[in-house]
């Protein structure tokens, strides 16, 4: 099935073509799994687009970093210090955002490809822990005697925020209202259309995916993308090749950096509030399941990981009693209010239960993620499988 | 000058515990090459075997008095079961709740590495670390979940025993008049407690067979099991005990800290900050990478340090951890070439 | 003309003199064997010439430029390709990867942010691959998992890996460890068609007598450290001291 | 001994409001928004919902889950049911226990996890998912001042859970947001009079702080308060939220030269920095010539058991306690009590208090519109609840009441009865101005309906 795995530059515009309408008409197709609300189809696609830049480095290069939610963080303060500065346009905000995380990638990623395997992760995460620290206290603002993070609360856009640029840019319209615009449109502002919310804020983020995810298309096809593969196979065959191994990781540490800074500032974009807590560790290893669970090194499934687990998590969260009555009505009366007890162990204020016990059970039983499984079961279903097996079984016996 | 002794005395007291947790950790990713992120939520459960044990001792008993609350519903007047058993000999087994608890501990641990290590880890061998690190992660979020349903968010005291309570005089010992070096009894005693147990595995390791066949194991897994020697129930054995010392570790330590569900987590990366630090693979280099920072810890929370660099205590161990990493990659007492790619 | 000199290479691990006042000199064109019974410093000296260790003293120039203090990628740039005891090859990537990599590194040198083009549809650079793949008898298998192949495969893909850079000079490990008789001869065959037309030069470490006196055009002989002798084969064969060294009948059959 | 505050300097005409140029008279005839302004998420069909967005997970899960039952009780209360609890004592009340303006109560529950932005994001899923109509709950000020300027650009009520740092009425407020609970200047200014009686005037204080909102104006309020009172600050340190080991901080102080150690921690934190400094021997410590002694100025009942019996005789102050004996908090302690089996926490009070009070705001105003609410509960004057005789003040959108001083309980019976209330402080001796310097730099600006 050489179609699955090398696709053609057709093959991948149809997949680009159907990826765009599918981002595009989510109000619609979410809507019957309850999902169809801005504030989660915004995180949909947020996380989507930090999965996909993770994936760069993590899914083609292999290595693991467990502290990008850091960048994540950094994008986050740029953005919102973007508005405080420049006004609330979200462009200049979102440009800001992946140059300084691109400088910090650039600057971590230097200092922690000097190592590898458990090591180099062991690395990122304590940089990302310090990065943690320093945002939580506000340790730098301290230092520099200005309000850099504002600490726990999180930092916010203010009515006396200089925003220079809003006047400016947006003569005649408001600038009173702190909410984010691009040149005069609200990004706040849902337009419903029988039912469905078409959310500006959404179609901004979606927008930017789009773009970002064709980017990564033409890297995983490219020979750069090429070279990033041959360092997760075999390092030294790669630079006795020719091929200095040490600027490509770090291009793909800058560039997955970038990504994850972009996804801080659309996070500041959709709600200006840059919070400390989305730089924890405990994010950082959210993103990598999510890489996981779609399908590692492969282009979609991080998008489809970060679906799954942003809506398990909103879902798992909301649940009650009253909605696991409701669906374990079929249950007979006797035995639903044992269930219902025992199942509310894993929603509502128990739902962390539930994330571990997905964590474990991805990795134990779809390690290859949704994407391969999906591959592995489209194979069995053309019975490919069974030619790759004789060309292989032939190579063999020519030995 | 007694301001840098109790600091010390701090560091002494933190370094135990990091010692330990991360020597048990040290050993599994020595000897199993496997990264277990769910090493924090065996020091949570030592410490919840210390909770139980506690409960259990002061179970109540009705005592047949009924009195009313002021909110309405009737409360029984009780008296601990074990008084009632054994009278004052009951009481003085609650006042030593924690110590007894080791008798609990101990075999409960045991049995949670032997499950752990049959059931989950030994699949994850020839994993890649990628999948160690997720599903062991996920592994601590579902111990630390059953473990808030059922104890629930709050942190649980367990007081120490009275005899071991209380100030310790060490006023004498460093030459200033008494009463100006005082330091909490319980928090000694848990230091002599941590460098005990690391004796213990010292002697265990250099002088029994099983001990070599282990360390053989860490030098080089390949070749011990070219050997013939059943590896695989050696580390099945190796993961209890590391279990067993995160168990023992979290049990004492509970009096310091009223442990609640999230205490494993918060040493997690710690531990691994500590093990790296040690040099991977390395037993001493765990245990004084452990002290060294337990000190550093308490040093960089010194209002003079602080005054120097605003918020250094917060980040201190992470900036040590990367130092050493860049410095000397396999640690203070690492072995060259381990994990120095 | 010499492509390669060594020059009083020295190397000392505590008390062992690994390498001892090593001196070669390998012609343009030519297939220069380097034999020697085990520990003799066979891999020591290659490890010189691949940046893996520097030597205590001396030199070793390529083309007029030293192989020293340099990073191994440099030393690939500068022509040397080199073939692994064990083949190493991008186990992942199909065969026609694994060769259009070395072509990309030769085209765009060591690094380059090359992220736009579509590497199925670089038409010169698939060429140019698939024709060294023909030569060397796998482009029917261009599409399959490099994982996949058999070892004599394996080798042959290495081989072709290395061709795709049109090296000047070609380091060979032990190419025929732990091959089959019909694989080794395979390989002899294969090393003899590609020396002709292309006009590598080589340099061979092996053990194998067959496969040395088969196609070395000068063998060098390395003993404790030190090259005893450096001859046509039909005076190494007849020569005493390679005699002593080896104490053995076989080496002379 | 009513309140009033006259508050004539109103801010300005209200946005869209019919009375152009007028500003809103003070007496009430239906609000000018009863006539059906457009409002985000107005209620269609019979019922309305409320969003509680509790803290379900994370360091203050038990606190949260009190806060819940709080609300369900109250949702039980507005709707008729069970026996009506504080509903029965609340005056003046315009709640008939048929739901709010014919509307039967529902309600859906968000996690805050104790982090401002899942606080925020769960908020706004409530809005725009569940329409909820007002967003209440929460246990730390961070997450309060979070969701309280979400809900103000969303156009939403915010009705304030346990929040005790300055700024959430101060340089934070906002017009949509309303406080019920008490703050940081409120306890210094209570614990400030108790202190010197019991401690004398002469002593110097050592601050432990936790490094928040909460921790700088907790720490701020009670070092102005004592330094008034002639104590002198010897130390202010800044600890990490959620530190755990204390001990490299608590060393420090026993060679300091401080006599009285304050404990600005609230939660996890205060039980294990309590603890551990008692186990360090401060309590039974001399410094120049006095008794060394602790104070913990805000005390969850909740979270103290934690704590053990350390607590014992240390002073502090609460908004609430299920012990007091006015008739509103024993018919809440009663109904509570009989619902879920123990008593409320201070947590549960506030939080059913301010869904009594929104609900009844919008009985009075006769419509759900935020802005409608923003002017039935400002400077709104009631009783029976709890606290006392309560202002609403509407400068700031603060309750002024009375406060408790509590120390710990020398013999408690259960581990609900750890605290008892020492004194209860006049509500005129801890109010300040709206815009006294530690509550400057805050303006609540328009209120917001969310029509736009």
């Amino acid at each position: 099935m050489k179609i699955l795995t090398h696709p053609t530059s057709s093959v991948d515009s149809t997949m680009m073509f159907i990826f765009v309408a599918a981002v595009l008409t989510m109000p619609i197709w979410l809507t019957p799994i309850g999902a169809a609300y801005p504030d989660l189809m915004q995180r949909f696609v947020i996380f989507g687009l930090f999965a996909t830049g993770f994936n760069i480095l993590f899914g083609l290069t292999g290595y693991l970093s467990f502290g990008h939610a850091a960048f994540l963080g950094i994008g986050s303060y740029t953005a919102v210090w973007s508005f405080k500065l420049l006004g609330m346009n979200p462009i200049p905000a979102a440009i800001f955002a992946v140059t300084v995380s691109g400088v910090f990638a650039l600057v971590i990623g230097y200092i922690s490809l000097r190592r590898s395997g458990i090591y180099f992760s062991i690395l990122t995460l304590a940089f990302a822990q310090m990065c943690y620290a320093i945002a939580y206290s506000d340790l730098i603002g301290k230092f520099l005697g200005i309000n850099l993070t504002n600490g726990e609360t999180g930092l916010r856009v203010l009515a006396d925020d200089p925003r220079m640029l809003d006047g400016v840019l947006t003569s005649g319209i408001d600038t009173s209202a702190l909410t984010v615009n691009l040149f005069g449109l609200d990004l706040t502002h849902t337009w419903v259309w029988n039912g469905f919310q078409f959310n500006a804020g959404f179609y901004f983020c979606a927008f930017v995916l789009i773009i970002a995810s064709y980017i990564a298309m033409r890297i995983f096809r490219s020979p750069f993308g090429l070279m990033l593969k041959a360092v997760k196979t075999n390092q030294n065959r790669l630079n006795y090749t020719g091929v200095n191994t040490k600027p490509y990781t770090l291009a793909a540490f800058v560039i997955s950096g970038m990504y994850a800074g972009l996804a801080g500032a659309l996070l500041c974009i959709t709600d200006p509030l840059a919070g400390a807590e989305r730089m924890q560790w405990t994010a950082s290893g959210e993103v990598v399941l999510m890489v996981i669970l779609g399908g590692m090194g492969t282009l979609m499934g991080p998008m489809l990981g970060a679906g799954i687990i942003k809506f398990s998590e909103q879902k798992f969260s909301t649940w009650g009693k009253p909605e696991l009555h409701e669906f374990l009505a079929f249950i007979p009366d006797g035995i639903r209010d044992t269930v219902v007890s025992v199942a509310s162990l894993f929603v509502g204020s128990g739902w962390h239960l539930t994330l571990g016990l997905v964590f474990m059970l991805i990795v134990i039983f779809l390690p290859g993620g949704i994407v391969e499984g999906g591959r592995r079961i489209l194979m069995i279903v053309t019975g490919s499988n069974r030619r790759n097996r004789q060309i292989q079984a032939a190579a063999q016996a020519a030995e | 000058m007694d301001a840098i002794i109790l600091q010390v005395l701090n560091g002494l007291e933190k370094g135990g515990a990091y010692a330990l947790i991360a020597l048990g950790l040290t050993l599994i990713f020595g000897t199993l090459g496997v990264v277990n992120f769910a090493h924090g939520a065996l020091f949570m459960l030592g410490a919840f075997c210390a909770v139980i044990m506690r409960s259990l001792l002061t179970y109540e008993v009705a005592t047949g008095e009924v009195e009313a609350t002021a909110w309405g519903t009737e409360v029984a007047v009780t008296t601990p079961y074990v008084t009632q058993l054994f009278g004052e000999f009951g009481n003085t087994l609650i006042d030593w709740a924690v110590p007894v608890s080791i008798l609990l501990t101990i075999p409960v641990m045991l049995i949670v590495g032997l499950v752990m290590e049959r059931g989950l880890i030994r699949h994850f061998y020839k994993r890649p670390h990628a999948e160690q690190i997720l599903v062991t992660f996920g592994l601590a979020i579902v111990l630390a979940e059953l473990i808030k349903a059922q104890f629930g968010a709050n942190p649980i005291p367990v007081p120490e025993p009275a005899a071991l309570g209380g100030m310790a005089d060490f006023s004498g010992i460093f030459g200033s008049e008494p009463g100006t070096i005082t330091y909490p009894m319980w928090r000694f005693v848990y230091f002599l407690f941590s460098a005990f147990i690391i004796l213990i595995v010292f002697c265990f390791l250099k002088f029994t067979t099983f001990g070599m066949v282990v360390r053989a194991g860490m030098e080089d897994r390949e070749t011990v099991g070219l050997l013939g020697i059943n590896i695989g129930k050696r580390f099945t054995f190796m993961f209890a005990i590391s279990a067993m010392i995160a168990g023992l570790a979290g049990a004492m330590y509970t009096p310091i800290i009223s442990p609640d569900y999230n205490i494993g987590m918060e040493f997690l990366v710690l531990s691994f900050v500590v093990v790296v630090v040690g040099g991977m693979g390395s037993l001493g280099g765990a245990v004084s990478a452990g002290f060294l920072l337990g000190l550093l810890q308490s040093f960089s929370a010194m209002n003079e340090v602080k005054a120097i660099i605003p918020g250094i205590d917060q980040i201190i161990i992470y900036l040590v951890a990367i130092i050493v990493l860049l410095v000397r990659p396999r640690g203070l007492m690492g072995r060259k070439g381990v994990m120095e790619t | 003309m010499a492509i390669l000199q060594v020059r009083n290479v020295n190397k000392r691990f505590g008390g062992l003199q690994a390498l001892d006042d090593v001196n070669l000199s390998v012609e343009q064109g030519t297939i220069h064997a380097i034999i020697g019974p085990n520990g003799a410093g066979k891999s020591t000296l290659l490890n010189c010439f691949v940046g893996r260790l520097t030597p205590d003293t001396g030199s070793v120039m390529f083309n007029g430029k030293s192989l020293l203090e340099i990073s191994p990628h440099e030393i690939n740039q500068a022509g040397v390709s080199r073939v692994f005891q064990t083949p190493e090859i991008f186990t992942d990537l199909t065969i026609l990867e694994n060769v259009m990599i070395p072509t990309f590194a030769h085209r765009d040198g060591s690094f380059k942010v090359n992220w736009w083009p579509r590497v199925d549809k670089e038409a010169q650079t698939r060429d140019h691959a698939m024709s060294v793949l023909d030569e060397i008898g796998l482009a029917d298998k261009k599409d399959i998992v490099a994982s996949a192949l058999s070892r004599g495969d394996k080798r042959r893909l290495e081989m072709a890996m290395c061709l795709a850079q049109d090296p000047k000079l070609l380091l060979l490990d032990e190419p025929t460890a732990g091959m089959s008789r019909a694989d080794t001869n395979a390989t002899i065959d294969l090393l003899k068609r590609i020396g002709k037309s292309r006009g590598i030069t080589k340099v061979i470490i092996e053990h194998d007598m067959h496969v040395v006196f088969s196609l070395a055009d000068k063998i060098a002989v390395l003993a404790q450290g030190a090259v005893i002798a450096e001859d046509l084969p039909e005076n190494i064969k007849t020569d005493p001291r390679v005699k002593e060294a080896y104490l053995g009948e076989e080496a002379v059959a | 001994m009513s309140l009033i505050k006259k508050n004539l300097d109103r801010r300005g005409v209200l946005k869209g409001s019919a009375a152009a140029g007028l500003a809103a008279p003070m007496f009430f005839n239906g609000s000018a928004w009863a006539d059906g302004h457009a409002y985000l998420n107005a209620p269609k069909g019979k019922s309305v919902t409320l969003g509680f967005n509790v803290p379900q997970t994370g360091a203050y899960a038990d606190e949260g889950a009190d806060e819940l039952r709080a609300y369900k009780l109250a949702v039980k209360h507005l709707n008729g049911e069970g026996d009506g609890g504080m509903m029965n004592t609340f005056k003046p009340s315009n709640l008939k226990g048929n739901g709010v303006l014919g509307k039967k109560v529902e309600f859906v529950t968000g996690d805050t996890q104790t982090k401002s932005d899942a606080a925020r994001s769960s908020a706004k899923k409530m809005i725009e998912a569940d329409k909820a109509i007002m967003i209440t709950g929460g246990s730390s000020s961070g997450v309060a001042i979070a969701v309280q300027s979400l809900c103000q650009e969303a156009g939403v009520i915010f009705m304030a859970g346990l929040t005790h740092s300055n700024d959430t009425t101060g340089k934070d407020r906002r017009a949509n947001g309303f406080r019920h609970f008490f703050n940081g200047f409120m306890s210094g200014a209570a614990l400030a009079p108790v202190l010197e009686n019991n401690y004398g005037k002469d002593r110097k204080a050592y601050h432990l702080t936790a490094d928040y909102t909460w921790g700088w104006t907790q720490e701020q309020s009670i070092a102005d308060a004592t330094e008034s009172k002639g104590w002198e600050t010897v130390e202010k340190v800044r600890t990490p939220l959620g530190a755990g080991d204390f001990s490299q901080y608590l060393t420090p102080v026993l060679n300091s030269g401080a006599d009285v150690l304050v404990l600005n921690h609230y939660g996890k934190d205060m039980v294990n920095s309590l603890t551990q400094a008692v186990k360090f021997g401060m309590r039974d410590k001399q410094v120049n010539g006095k008794d060394f002694t602790i104070v913990v100025p805000l005390y969850s009942r909740l979270m103290a058991q934690g704590a053990g019996e350390n607590v014992k005789g240390i002073f502090g102050s609460t908004n609430w306690h299920w012990s007091l004996t006015d008739d509103g908090s024993k018919a809440f302690v009663k109904s509570f009590g009989q619902e879920y089996g123990f008593p409320p926490s201070q947590a549960a009070h506030t939080c059913y208090v301010q869904t009594l009070l929104y609900a009844n705001a919008a009985e009075t105003a006769g419509t759900f519109n935020p802005c409608g609410i923003v002017e039935a509960l400002e400077d709104f004057e009631f009783d029976g609840m709890g606290n006392g005789p309560t202002l609403y003040r509407g400068a700031d959108h603060q309750c002024f009441k009375d406060v408790l001083v509590v120390k710990g309980n020398e013999n408690p019976t259960s581990k609900f009865d750890i605290l008892e209330v020492v004194e209860v402080t006049p509500a005129a001796q801890v109010t300040y101005e709206p815009e006294h310097e530690m509550f400057a730099g805050g303006e609540l600006g328009e209120c917001n309906s969310g029509a736009a």
